[in-house]
Order: C-alpha cells, then structure tokens, then sequence
C-alpha cells in the first residue's frame, strides 16, 4: 500500500470535518444577522449523520441508475479535487474541469429525479453554468502573470514575487464571487433557491442526501483552499492552522455578504457574473497586450 | 439599474440570440481587418500555383503524382517518423474513377471524385482522421433530417 | 512550457498528421466523456409528471421508444465525439470534433415533439452554423500564418496569433453555447429525458475546459 | 431483496474491489481506485444501515400527485 494514500485518507476525514463545522459556523453568523439564536455550529454534521440512516425508496419517475450516479459522483469530483489540489499541487486547469463536473452532478440531480422543482433546479444550474465558467478566464490571467498554472509552481511565484491578491484584485474579486455563488443562502444561488424548494437536491433524500452533504461540505473546504492557496500565498497553507484561521475569517466574510443581499433573479443573477466576468475578460487582454 | 434589467431580459430571449451573436462576430471581424495579416512561406500543405495543372491533369487541382503502391507522391507530413509509407496510396483510384477519369479534364472537382478517395485529405493521407469526422458529421445531420421527416406527424 | 498547462503526457496515438496525446489533463476528460456515455446508455428516461391546463388531475409523461432510441444514439455519438475531442492535438481535428458535438447536441432535442424546445433548438442550430465561420475560419488562418496545425508545433512558432485566439474563442462560445449566448440553450433543457440532456450540458462544458487549455497553449 | 439493497450490494462489492486494488497496486492508480472507493462505499454500508421503507406504495412519492 501506498503511504500517500493514508494522507489522501487523513485529508479527506479533515476536509469533512473542517468544511462541515464552516457550513454550521456559516449558518449561525447568518442566523446571528437576522437576529435569531440560530441552530448549534455542529448542526451540518448532526444533519448529515442524521441522513445516512434514514430510508430511502427511488422515485417511479426517476431515471436511474442516473439518480444515484449522480450523488455518488459529486463525492468522487470533489475528492479529485482535494487530491489535485492539495495533496498532488496539479495544473489549476483540472480545478475548472471539475468544478464543471459539479454542474453537471447539480444538472443530473435535478433532472433525474423527474420532479418539476428538480427540473427547474436543473435548468437554473444550466443558466449559472453560462455565467460561471466564464469566470475562469481568472485562469488565463493568472497564467499570463506566473507562466504556469500549476499550483505548485504558481505558489513558488508567490514566494518570491509576493501574493497574487495585490497583483490582480479584479480576478481575485472574480474567483471571490465564485465562492459566493457556492455558499449556501448566497445572492446567486438560483440553483437551490428556496422559492423551488430547494432545486435540485428536492429529491435527493435520506442516505442520498446525506452523501451531497458530504461532498459539499468537502468542496468548501477545497474551494477555500484553493482561493487562499492562489491568491494569498504559500505561507497561509504552509501550516494547517493558519490556514484554518484564515478560512474562519472568509467564511464569517461570506456569511455577511450572503447574509445581507437578497437572492437575484435567474437572468440578473447570470447576467451580473457574465458583467463580472467580462471585466475578467478585458483585464486578460490588458494583460495581453502589455505582455506581448 | 431598471434600465439595465430590461437589457438583460431582453437577452434572454432564444430568438434574440442570433441576432447579436452575429452582430459579436461581425463586431470581431471589423477589428481583425485591423490587424496585420500575412502568409508563412513555410507551409505544412503546400498548394501548386492556381492553374497551373488545369487542362493537363484529370486530376487538376489535386495531382501529387506518384504511382499507387510503387512511387510515392510529393507530400509533407508533420511527423514522418510515424509514416513510413508517406504517398504510396495517394494515388489510389476506383476501377470506376478510373474510367470517369480517361473521359474527361475535370474529375479532380467533380463529386463523382468522392467515393474513388481523391479528396484533398485523403490525397494528403496525413489527415485520414478528418475525412471520417467530416463524412460523420454529414451523416448525423442527415439522421436527423430523415428521422424528422419520416416521423413528421 | 507544454506541461505546465497539461501535466504530464504520456503516450501518443499518431493517425498520420493527427496525434491523439494522452496527458493528465486529456485522460480525465477522456474518462468522464466515456463514463458519462456508459450511464447515458443505461438509464432509462425519468418520466415527468405535469399538471394539465384546465383539469384538476395530472399527466405522466413518458418518453416513447422510438424518440428514445435516436436520442439516446445521437446522446453516445455525442459522447464519443466529446472523448475525441477531448484527446486530439490538431487544431483541424479539434474544430470538427466541436461542429459533429454541435450536430449530434440538435440531434438530441429534434426529436422531442414540444414547439417551444424545437424553436430553442432552431435557434441553437443557426448559432451553431454561424460559429462555424470563426471557428474553421480561425484554424485556416492560423495554418496560413504558421504553416503547422499540430498543437505540439504550434507554440515553439513565435508568432502573434491573437486575432486568431479570439476569433477561434467566439466560435466555441457559439458552438457551446455559453453565456450571453446561453439562452437558447437553456430552453432547450426543458424537454423531457434527463440523461439524454445530460449530455449536451456535458459535452459543451468539458469542450470549453478543453479549449481554455488549447488556447492557453499555442 | 428491494432495489435500493441490491444497488448498495453492486455498489460494496465494487468498492471492495477497489479497496483491494488500492493495497494491491501502486502510484496514480491508487488515487483514481480510492475515488471510485469513497463512494461505493459510503453507498454501499449506507443501504445496509437504512431502515426498511415502511411505505406502502414505495416510489409513489406523496406530494407529487399520486
């Protein structure tokens, strides 16, 4: 057996833990905002132990085995996540190819289950994949700053040249909104927005939810990594517990901001990242044409 | 900002993307006539000069030469470590080809041409990859034509 | 310069000028386009249950068997098409693995039998034959300027391809349909048969990774 | 046995087959064996744990119109 594996395993159980305690720490803030006492920071891990011993039956709608494929695959993404980002430092590129699966795992929840709120879910996740990919222009940007795009190499760049955030606010504020839109109760979650239920999760229930909680919970915690690995700087996530602070820190940041706007219409949602993401867009011609 | 919603509902609209989609594009060219644009002299496929083979070859303006299976054509390739047998087959006809071509000057632009493989990529034979893709690509649009047509009702 | 983009390559399948590579990068997306087509072909359509105009009780929507047949053909032909395009590294190649994605993705939808998503579709396919134009246009010009179309030649030859990049970028964006031009391709998300729909999402999201990485390298 | 039970036996056997491959072999292979692993497993120890579904018409879920 391969020792690595025993870190992977060691990085996933904290990535659970972690990421499970932010979602409930992001909750209470929330709660706190609006004035109520709010459920206990553990709340996210009580509910999804809860649901993994809860009863299951498939839906005579759904199309399987597409119904299950789906959670299970939302795991499987963002475990591959965790191991090229944290464990093997790879190219950022395969960062974007799966959060792009995790639109897809939202797509097939959402319409394999054949309930309407599901479907809407569905179709929304559709429209915010439109305006969130884009996003990652961020990426070319960064690679026309350090020259690479693995994550190793672009930590070395700010070793010795200095964190990115100063270097390039406008694609640091980009990838920023991308962690807005994925927190829950964010301005630009049309795709689990309560006014459909909860989207495309409706019909994920009991055991099958319970295995969403646990993927979600990871890809905080791997999206946080990320944002803190690329723009602060290696000496954040040198050391586990400054990195912890740190996250503790974004994550009261995204509570505010998630805590104080409303949720957006479908199409203003979309067209207001697609706006932030044309300003990517011409910083990286900026760059462009500076640079060559 | 209501202004602004207004604009991007209005882009909402399947109907309404076309339209400025081509626009985007038209938009795209203008600039590019901008740029500065010229021809490398150093190409991977070179072309002979126009007319150049019209009225003297049946097979203008696809001629590469060479005898199938013997002589091999006059070709570039990309990678000739991986293609031994470079231009041996370029030359292939069909037995029907064939007879098309002791008839008349213009088999090289005919359709007829097609089914015999003198195709430019297959003449090429480097790029045999994009003559499937190509063929697949006019098939599955006509799947979908005659799927459409035969169930209509 | 290569691989810090891609990861590492680690064989090569040479077709004559075309050469499929396999590198960390083009392995995954390989993979996921494959299983995704496996579980596409062994689903069967989820069947929706929509409330009637006009009358209390509801109807249970079933996908025939002949509809299911040709989309579930046109969603593996889709499928493969993205496996290709996810592992060739010639420009060309590329463009036409992109135009069959876009083909097979009308494909889908034109046998769903509901006006509102064959109007989308329509549309989608006059975007999609119009961003054929930049994009063969786009890998003509770049064979003009550089005398090569193999991704591998391509970025030891230092030449300013620019025009060429954005040009080739829109005619993805139409191809794919991404935002502003999502529009139509949302509606079409409507017709019912999820995993059939699945795939058009799929394939035009893996396709814009794919070309983000091919832009970035030449 | 009901069909949530015989996904989560398909899904554990082939999770202990990872788990094996993962002790077995070595390098990358084991990354791609574990996330196939995680899952299947999660899954498959999961539908063992759950309760029988004490509803009647299993599938026919209530609020959809049934």
């Amino acid at each position: 057996m391969d020792s690595s594996i025993i870190n992977v395993v060691n990085l996933t159980i904290h990535a659970f833990l972690v990421g499970s305690l932010l979602l409930g720490l992001h909750r209470k803030i929330i709660a706190r905002i609006q004035g109520r006492p709010g459920p206990p920071i553990i709340q996210y891990l009580l509910h999804t132990i809860k649901f993994y011993v809860k009863e299951i039956t498939f839906p005579i709608t759904a199309g399987n085995p597409l119904y299950i494929f789906v959670a299970l695959l939302d795991v499987s993404v963002w475990l591959t996540a965790l191991i090229i980002a944290i464990d093997l430092k790879s190219s950022l590129l395969i960062i974007i190819g799966i959060y792009v699966l995790q639109k897809i795992v939202e797509h097939g929840c959402g319409l394999s289950s054949g309930s309407p709120y599901g479907k809407i879910g569905g179709v929304r996740s559709v429209f915010s994949a439109a305006a969130e990919v884009p996003l990652f222009a961020v990426v070319a940007a960064i690679y026309l700053t350090t020259h690479s795009v693995l994550i190793s190499d672009i930590l070395n760049y700010q070793s010795i040249h200095g964190s990115l955030l100063f270097k390039m606010p406008i694609c640091a504020f980009a990838f920023f909104i991308l962690l807005v839109s994925k927190a829950p109760n964010s301005p630009f979650g049309i795709v689990k927005g309560k006014d459909i239920v909860s989207g495309y999760m409706t019909e994920h229930y009991g055991l099958l939810a319970s295995i969403i909680y646990i993927a979600e919970a990871i890809a905080y915690f791997a999206l946080l990594w990320i944002f803190i690995a690329v723009f602060i700087g290696p000496w954040v996530v040198s050391h586990p517990l400054i990195t912890l602070a740190v996250m503790v820190g974004l994550t009261v940041i995204l509570a505010f901001v998630n805590g104080l706007t409303p949720l957006l219409a479908p199409h203003h949602s979309v067209m207001l990242q697609m706006t932030i993401a044309g300003l990517v867009l011409c910083d990286v011609l900026y760059r462009l044409i500076m640079g060559g | 900002m209501k202004k602004l919603g207004k604009i991007w509902n209005y882009l909402s609209k399947p109907e309404v993307v076309p339209r400025i989609f081509s626009i985007f594009i038209a938009l795209i060219f203008v600039f590019g006539l901008l740029m500065p644009h010229y021809l490398n002299p150093d190409q991977l496929y070179p072309k002979p000069v126009p007319h150049s083979q019209t009225l003297k070859t049946p097979l203008a303006p696809y001629d590469r030469g060479g005898v199938p299976l013997k002589v091999p054509a006059k070709l570039k390739s990309q990678y000739p470590q991986y293609e031994p047998d470079l231009g041996m087959i370029t030359a292939y006809l069909t037995p029907v080809a064939n007879w098309i071509k002791d008839k008349t000057y213009y088999f090289g632009t005919t359709i007829v041409s097609t089914p015999g493989g003198i195709l430019d990529e297959i003449l090429y034979y480097t790029r045999g990859m994009d003559t499937v893709l190509e063929s697949s690509i006019l098939l599955i649009s006509f799947i979908i034509f005659s799927w459409m047509f035969f169930n209509k009702d | 310069m290569i691989s810090s983009i891609i990861g590492q390559l680690f064989g090569i399948v040479p077709f004559g000028d075309i050469v499929f590579g396999f590198s960390e990068f083009s392995i995954i997306g390989f993979v996921v386009a494959l299983i995704f087509t496996i579980v596409v072909y062994l689903t069967k359509p989820e069947k929706q249950l929509e409330a009637q105009k006009f009358r209390v009780e509801d109807k249970l929507e079933v996908v025939s068997l002949e509809e299911l047949k040709i989309r579930r053909m046109m969603a593996i032909v889709c499928g493969i098409a993205t496996a290709g395009a996810m592992l060739t590294y010639d420009l060309f190649d590329y463009a036409l693995f992109l135009t069959l994605v876009g083909i097979a993705n009308i494909g889908i939808v034109s046998a769903v039998k509901k006006d509102w998503v064959l109007n989308a579709s329509y549309q989608y396919g006059l975007i999609a034959m119009i961003a054929t134009l930049p994009l063969f246009g786009s890998a003509g010009m770049i064979l003009a300027k550089t005398g090569t179309l193999s991704l591998f030649e391509l970025p030891k030859i230092p030449t300013s391809l620019l025009f060429e990049k954005i040009i080739f970028a829109a005619g993805m964006a139409g191809e794919t349909g991404i935002a502003p031009f999502y529009a139509s391709k949302a509606e079409m998300f409507r017709a019912p048969g999820s995993p059939y729909i699945l795939m058009i999402h799929l394939s035009s999201l893996l396709l814009i990774v794919r070309t983000v990485e091919i832009l970035l390298t030449i | 046995m009901d069909e949530e039970r015989k996904c989560g036996l398909y899904l554990l056997i082939i999770g202990l087959l990872c788990t094996f491959g993962i002790v077995m072999f070595k390098g990358m292979i084991c990354y791609l064996l574990y996330v196939i692993a995680v899952p299947c497993l999660l899954y498959g120890i999961g539908s063992y744990l759950i309760p029988k579904t004490r509803r009647k018409n299993a599938g026919r879920l209530p609020f959809r119109g049934f």
